[in-house]
């Protein structure tokens, strides 16, 4: 391993042109992980990048590190195999809402169960992109893309709400247009150790552009959305006046000063899981940040482990005695 | 013994145990052919499992059975037509009888022939009285009450003694074909070492049936079969099928000096790959059993990229759903062995059933153009070798290989002569750790490109399925650089010929007819092809362990016979391929599609018949 | 459509001899579904079973209706076709946890949330029953089978908590020894319209038997689990003088007379959620009977009223129009 | 007009428009296509994408391209090299340039020649000025400025006014051609019916456009091609392949009395095709756009299990991942039918470039036996009757059908000649509804099975992925029943090729030379065969639709040439499944695998030079 030298955030630009079109959320995203790669002092061979197909996965060809442009929908299962055969590695999924929750959904829901250490990012522009805009599991009921003329008639997937349901121990939200709230939450991510969930709202400026206007415009962002921090009361507001107050199931909007603490952890994943439910409300500024964090063990150092545990029990295993066993008998 | 005087002598003896599910056939089967084995007899055998579903007891459906073949001489196969059938049910007995040779014995355990036994098999009348079984020598015992008898006093209850009963039998059968009782009371004493009552129960069984043998000389005369004498010196074990493929998948990475990763999905028959590799955790084997196919081969080729030795293991269905990925590997350029035991299709077919219908799937089955190496076992012992030569292409040309196992090599088993481990082929793989003037695709002279892995320092690198520049190893939309590309990948497989032997015709170099077959086929038509031999027919037996791409040399050998006939499970897909290669010479089809091996002696017949057309 | 005669559960039955080993819980699920049937007073040949495969997957072949028995996994998939179809067939699917959860899990995930007028039985009973005894994604870590020989790794889904995350309109738990409850859950499940998932704890008495013991046996039962029911105070224990006191994310045990009502319809999931995190706990009981129920429309009824709307606007196709569009023109 | 006196007679021409990604060069490129058709041209069209991802404004992999034939004779593809290349920018005309015919003209805009414009290019120096244009009519102008003079006093934006600038060129080049406005100027007015300010302004470019190229006399001359005379009377109508392919899935599965039902998932090429689909709700048709290829194709058998017609729409990768579910299809003997655009591979390969390697993957890519029948489309309009014809053989056959098409057809144009309504095939289907003596798998004489659906009394039955028992339908293990039902598979598909007819051979019936071809290279083989015959050259042309199974009375035609020469854009696939078909001829491969349609001199070269090898 090369001698661990600060490295910035540019050292992890790879030198291929990035080929997404000019005002793509992506561009704001992936200077966010090369930032925290930058910041974690990883040194850049012990990074492997492996996306799907989509515009957003396009994302390791534009990394200096190890990249793996997989195949649709493959990229956790991809991911999932590098990171258990070679633990040492930092390993960060790229996917997109159709390739991640689409046709991968699957083996989305299987890596946050198995809490596989692996930093997934789910570039969410609630449209197929690269297939010039079909609707995806993301899109709102009723949306008109090129598939759904009149109007999609599929409800939508909460990306929070699903992982969540699967059992992921670290849930979280941000969004293309606010890198600082952006770079907190990957770091985090970053430094979760287990499967670490990351929905990231991305604007496409071509086939869905302002699908997130109504939340993130500078004019209502800060009446529209409410950062949640883990110990931190949930307040909100132009003047940061108001605060979410939680009790019980119900979440209602109050003054600054009766805002409720908002706790990421804990046994019961249902605080995180009922806080994912204000999206459905119009009433209210839909929250970003950290939903859920919980440290459990994850799946590569199980397997690890298990392998550990077992040779020293038994010993190094020689290729001799495989071939060469107990039940065997000799002719001569 | 007081016995040994009227001891017969039978070179070849073909005995099929045949009994309700519950009954433990497998066991008794197991136990049979590891004795026979240490006896020194070369022996075949193949279990007949009842569909996957368990079936209600004493039901046709729930019937199990295990047939073994053993011999004084090498043979090939388990045995066409068995000599002696032992049934533990009329179900059993009715589903099987047919199978057997005109005067052959059957033993059956009358203790199972109540009325309701009867229903249960939907019998009207009682085969044993209605003279179902004319024709053949019918020895009737009640083995129930026998095996109650024998463990008077015992402690465990009635259902367990009754358990006993396939031990009752398997001593008889001891006793009949004068195997030594020891190794099985020795299996007893290690598997049931914390239920010492059963030790007891079950060796006290094992004794008694061998001792009924003795003491009231059911069978009129005993036998004996020699064991083989001219069995090569070495070591041997008896070895299944799929476990067979699991050492020699492991000892394949060794051999490459990598570790190996395998990403699996349960499937009939090749679970068991999953299952054996799964308890070699103390060598570094990683196995994860994954949510599905595409998952298993998706993680096995990252794993490849991080350095270890991807596997994946399937059947036919599982196959299918790694089509997609298995392009990925092809244009990644990584090393991945896939393997298929295969089993009746199409779609869910028969999932218990031998079939070798997924030949065309695995050379052709892909969009695009997409060569993969593709390497068939041809029997148990075999499978550890191709398992080897399998990871040696993999790793020796950066490409996925499929391995085609089936059914009937999966659970057979047969003595394997095991290799002196100096003699194993070594390939061991060098990584690319040199920063100068590296890029992904830069090719060594057999094309084929360097492994690079992750966590090598300046190495960094980014792969896809998207073309790539044949240079840089940048995406690349550049028509010309489209085709060098498909060229080179296609020569790169081309290339692999050069490192694979020509395979040896058995018998005369030319002649009237040349059986031409691949996998499981091997035994039957072997044994068909020797026994023509023996009758001085011109007829020679060539086996292909490489089915894509072929072995120089095989113009060669087709052009010195005057007839080639290709048997195969399934309706000519070996054939089709050859013709499409070799459009100079006709290969005749011989198929079977009914979840069964071949049987050699209905082989013989077909071949027969081709050589009086000659004549 | 043959004159509606009130049918029997035996009506029901197929001539095909059922296959499931003596004691398998298969057996007192399928009458629940034939008992079901019968009272809902469907006729046979409206209804559709479709399965995947797996011992529980052969269900569709014991029944005399129309039946589909798939490939693995894409039992939801296939009946989606048949109901969007014919939206007029009352589609059943019939899965297994390891058909259903594993390779199927996404068709499931995506069933759930297009809410799809599908009722979906899964059989649970944490293995894989037809290939002999492997673990599946419901199997508690650590269990050893023949593919975990020193117990599993995998951390196991909660089948509830998935099927919330997706978004699903009906959940509920039922068992296999509880023909009574089953039946109740079943006719909510049969007249609920929407994608109905029920869960029902199923003894594998070959590869996986007693799995459920500590909780389903006759002795422990009434200490061990809880049934919900709509309105109803969550009641339990021998003498049903226990009780569930629910107070937001906190669930206690207390007296009958504290014990909360049961509410599974309502906004937001997070209560259901929140209860089926019990099973997370050794201390509570496991809660059985219908954890959410809320009416949203279906998928099949969404695709029929766009076809009928734009036919309204258009007027029904003429082939002709088809092909003879506006900008054709004429050589002569 | 006072020019009329000085228009030069052409032929045939071949224009290409090429820009920016956002130059909006395929709206120019189909307003040219529209109006071009409507004077009475036979043409042929071919968009050029860049690669799937918007790349940066100027950028060589940013530059788009549309590709116009037109001629008064017949012609079968959308032209070799171009004569006439307008360059919106630099990187559009370096990277085409070279495409041009000798002495072709190029029209630049110059106004898009900044520095930073051959920056963004890649270009050290200016190519209008570094002699790299010798040998061409190069016509400057700066078009922007034109424009922007053009609209001046209007309200838009100058980004708006400059985005006008299309439509300027395209009033240059109907002068050029002289060709009217009018339709143009009509289809604004609908398009920005509710943008008047945008009717206007694009109106006036266009007319100032035209104007321009009237007043200044920039070329030397202007062109006109007359009408195609010959054609044959008729409706006609400019189509796209994927539409085509849209509106004959709709149209076969109303000749077959049924409702269409697609399940899809979106994948370059076949999107559109989903897309079409979902417009045409008030036909019945119900399209569900699924979490994936497996969910497509598993919704669609479902559908026709449920009694519509079930359908997929997919390209490689897409067809790859159904490869398991093709075999249920095929065990439990529904319609399907299953679009294959194909596009260049392997893996995801080149998404947006043509290929036909995908034919072994639809003949044989399934695992056990399970034929599926293969139809192939050759160009836009013949799409549709492929369509119907697919529809035919599923619904008729009871089976799954993959019909093939591929990156150049799907968005290519031609003129299609509408079929009369009363001349389109008929196919009805018959549910069953007698419960009489019903068993899912009664045959009629072509061993079809009849098609009962839910809903219907007393036909209650269970159909699935498991062997079934071939009279009364119930799960059998049998293993005479399993050979049974795969011959009688196999056999019902051979069946087929008594419904298709033997393909006509375009030329005499026998000869030199055979060009045998497949697909989208049909066009281009034509079109060098023709060139050849008129040369006098004993040269025909055969063109398979059904690639599988094939027609009767091949052998026939082949037996009478001297020599079989078969283009593909792929490795040889068709090539390979003739030899192992008709192994008595000898195949030869001609491939190119360069993710680009073949060119017609091209083909003549590789044709002329087997001619000279014969005499
Ligand atoms: C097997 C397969 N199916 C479909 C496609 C076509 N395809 C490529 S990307 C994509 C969806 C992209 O959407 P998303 O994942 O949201 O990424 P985005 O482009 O929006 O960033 C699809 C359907 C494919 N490449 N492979
Ligand atoms: C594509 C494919 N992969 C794997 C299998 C093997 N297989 C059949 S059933 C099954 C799992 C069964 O478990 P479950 O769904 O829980 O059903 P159960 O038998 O327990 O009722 C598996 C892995 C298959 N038939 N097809
Ligand atoms: S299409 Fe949308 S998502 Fe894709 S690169 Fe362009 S803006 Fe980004
Ligand atoms: S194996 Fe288990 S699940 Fe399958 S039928 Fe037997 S008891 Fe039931
Ligand atoms: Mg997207
Ligand atoms: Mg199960």
């Amino acid at each position: 391993m090369s001698e661990v030298q600060q490295l910035k955030a540019k050292d992890f630009k790879s030198d291929q042109e990035v080929r997404w079109c000019p005002g793509c959320g992506d561009y704001s995203i992936i200077s966010g992980v090369q930032n925290t790669l930058a910041s974690i002092g990883v040194p850049k061979e012990n990074v492997v990048t492996v996306s799907g197909i989509g515009c957003s996965s396009r994302f390791p060809y534009y990394m200096d590190t190890y990249g793996f442009h997989g195949i649709h929908g493959r990229a956790n299962a991809i991911a999932t195999g590098v990171k258990v055969a070679n633990p040492d590695l930092d390993v960060w999924v790229i996917t997109g809402d159709g390739d991640g929750l689409s046709i991968g959904g699957n083996h989305m829901i299987h890596s946050l169960r198995r809490n596989v250490n692996l930093k997934i990012i789910l570039f969410n522009n609630e449209i197929y992109g690269l297939t010039k805009g079909q609707y995806s599991p993301t899109s709102p009921r009723g949306l008109k893309t090129k598939t759904s003329p009149f109007g999609s008639v599929d409800a939508p997937f909460n990306p929070i709400q699903l992982a969540l349901g699967a059992g992921a121990t670290f849930v979280a939200r941000t969004m293309d247009v606010r890198p600082a709230h952006m770079k907190e939450v990957l770091l985090a991510a970053a430094q979760h150790k287990g499967a670490a969930f990351v929905e990231v709202w991305q604007n496409c400026v071509i086939f869905n552009d302002g699908a997130y206007k109504s939340w993130t415009d500078k004019a209502v962002r800060d009446e529209k959305i409410v950062d949640i921090n883990a110990g931190q009361p949930m307040i909100f507001g132009k003047d940061k006046d108001k605060g979410l107050i939680m009790d019980g199931c119900n979440i209602s909007v109050g003054k600054a000063e009766e805002a409720s603490t908002w706790q990421p952890a804990g046994e019961c994943a249902g605080t995180a899981f009922i806080m994912s439910q204000l999206d459905r409300r119009e009433d209210m500024p839909r929250p970003f940040g950290v939903f859920r964090q919980v440290e459990q063990p994850t799946l590569d150092e199980l397997v690890k482990g298990q392998i550990d545990e077992v040779t020293a029990q038994k010993g190094v295993g020689d290729l001799k005695d495989l071939i060469y066993t107990r039940d065997a008998w000799v002719v001569d | 013994m007081s016995s040994e005087n009227d001891l017969i002598r039978q070179d070849d003896v073909t005995i099929r145990f045949v009994g309700d599910s519950g009954d433990g056939m497998q066991l008794t089967g197991t136990q049979f052919t590891d004795t026979t084995a240490k006896v020194g007899n070369d022996l075949a055998t193949f279990p007949d499992f009842p569909s996957e579903i368990r079936a209600p007891a004493g039901t046709r459906a729930g019937v199990s059975g295990f047939q073994i073949h053993f011999s004084s001489h090498d043979i090939y196969t388990p045995g066409d037509a068995p000599s002696v059938l032992v049934a533990m049910n009329p179900a059993a007995l009715i589903t099987n009888y047919k199978d057997l040779k005109p005067g052959g014995i059957i033993l059956v355990n009358t203790g199972a022939f109540t009325e309701r036994d009867l229903q249960r098999a939907e019998l009207e009348s009682n085969p044993l009285e209605d003279g179902t079984l004319t024709g053949f020598r019918l020895i009737q015992e009640d083995i129930n009450q026998r095996t109650i008898e024998a463990l008077e006093g015992t402690t465990l209850g009635k259902k367990d003694v009754l358990r006993c009963k396939n031990f009752y039998t398997l001593g008889m059968m001891y006793w009949l074909y004068s195997r030594p009782i020891e190794p099985t009371l020795e299996w007893l004493e290690k598997k049931f070492a914390k239920k010492p009552e059963l030790v007891e129960a079950n060796s006290k069984a094992l004794k008694a049936g061998y001792n009924h043998g003795e003491l009231l000389r059911l069978f009129q005369g005993r036998y004996e079969v020699p064991k083989l004498d001219d069995a090569p010196k070495g070591t041997y074990r008896n070895i299944m099928g799929n476990e067979a493929l699991a050492i020699g998948l492991v000892a394949g990475a060794h051999l490459a000096d990598l570790k190996p990763f395998l990403g699996s999905y349960p499937i009939t028959p090749a679970t068991d790959i999953l299952q054996y590799m799964s308890l070699m955790k103390n060598y570094d084997v990683v196995t994860c059993q994954m949510e599905d196919e595409i998952a298993g081969i998706c993680t096995a080729i990252g794993a490849s990229f991080a350095g270890r030795l991807g596997i994946t293991t399937t059947s036919g269905p599982g196959l299918a759903l790694k089509t997609e990925a298995l392009g990925l590997a092809v244009i990644t350029e990584l090393p991945l062995v896939v393997v298929n035991v295969q089993r009746a299709g199409p779609s869910t077919g028969l999932p218990t059933k031998v079939e070798q219908a997924d030949l065309l799937q695995s050379i052709f089955g892909r969009n695009g153009e997409a060569p993969i190496p593709v390497v068939a076992c041809s029997c148990p012992a075999d499978a550890f070798d191709c398992a080897v030569e399998a990871c040696r292409i993999a790793t020796e040309f950066m490409t996925p290989v499929i391995l085609l196992s089936d059914n009937y090599i999966a659970n057979g088993t047969e003595p394997w002569k095991l290799p002196e481990m100096d003699e194993l082929p070594r390939f061991p793989v060098t990584f690319v750790t040199d920063p100068e003037g590296f890029t992904p695709y830069n090719r060594n002279e057999k094309l084929v490109r360097g492994w690079a892995k992750p966590g090598t320092p300046n190495l960094q690198h980014r792969i896809g399925g998207l073309e790539k520049d044949s240079k840089t190893g940048a995406v690349s939309h550049d028509p010309d650089n489209h085709q060098i590309m498909v060229e080179l990948r296609a020569q790169k497989i081309e290339n692999v010929r050069a490192t694979i032997p020509t395979p040896e015709v058995n018998g005369p170099e030319s002649g009237d007819l040349l059986v031409l077959a691949w996998g499981s086929t091997y035994g039957a038509n072997r044994a068909a092809v020797e026994r023509m031999q023996k009758e001085g027919k011109k007829v020679s037996h060539l086996h292909l362990r490489h089915v894509w791409p072929f072995p120089y040399g095989l113009e060669e050998i087709f052009s010195k016979f005057k007839r080639i006939v290709v048997p195969e499970l399934n309706m000519g897909q070996l054939a089709r391929v050859l013709t499409s290669e070799y459009r100079q010479f006709n290969f005749e089809t011989h198929y079977q599609v009914k979840g069964k091996p071949f049987q050699a002696f209905r082989l013989k017949e077909h071949f027969d018949k081709i050589l009086e057309e000659i004549s």
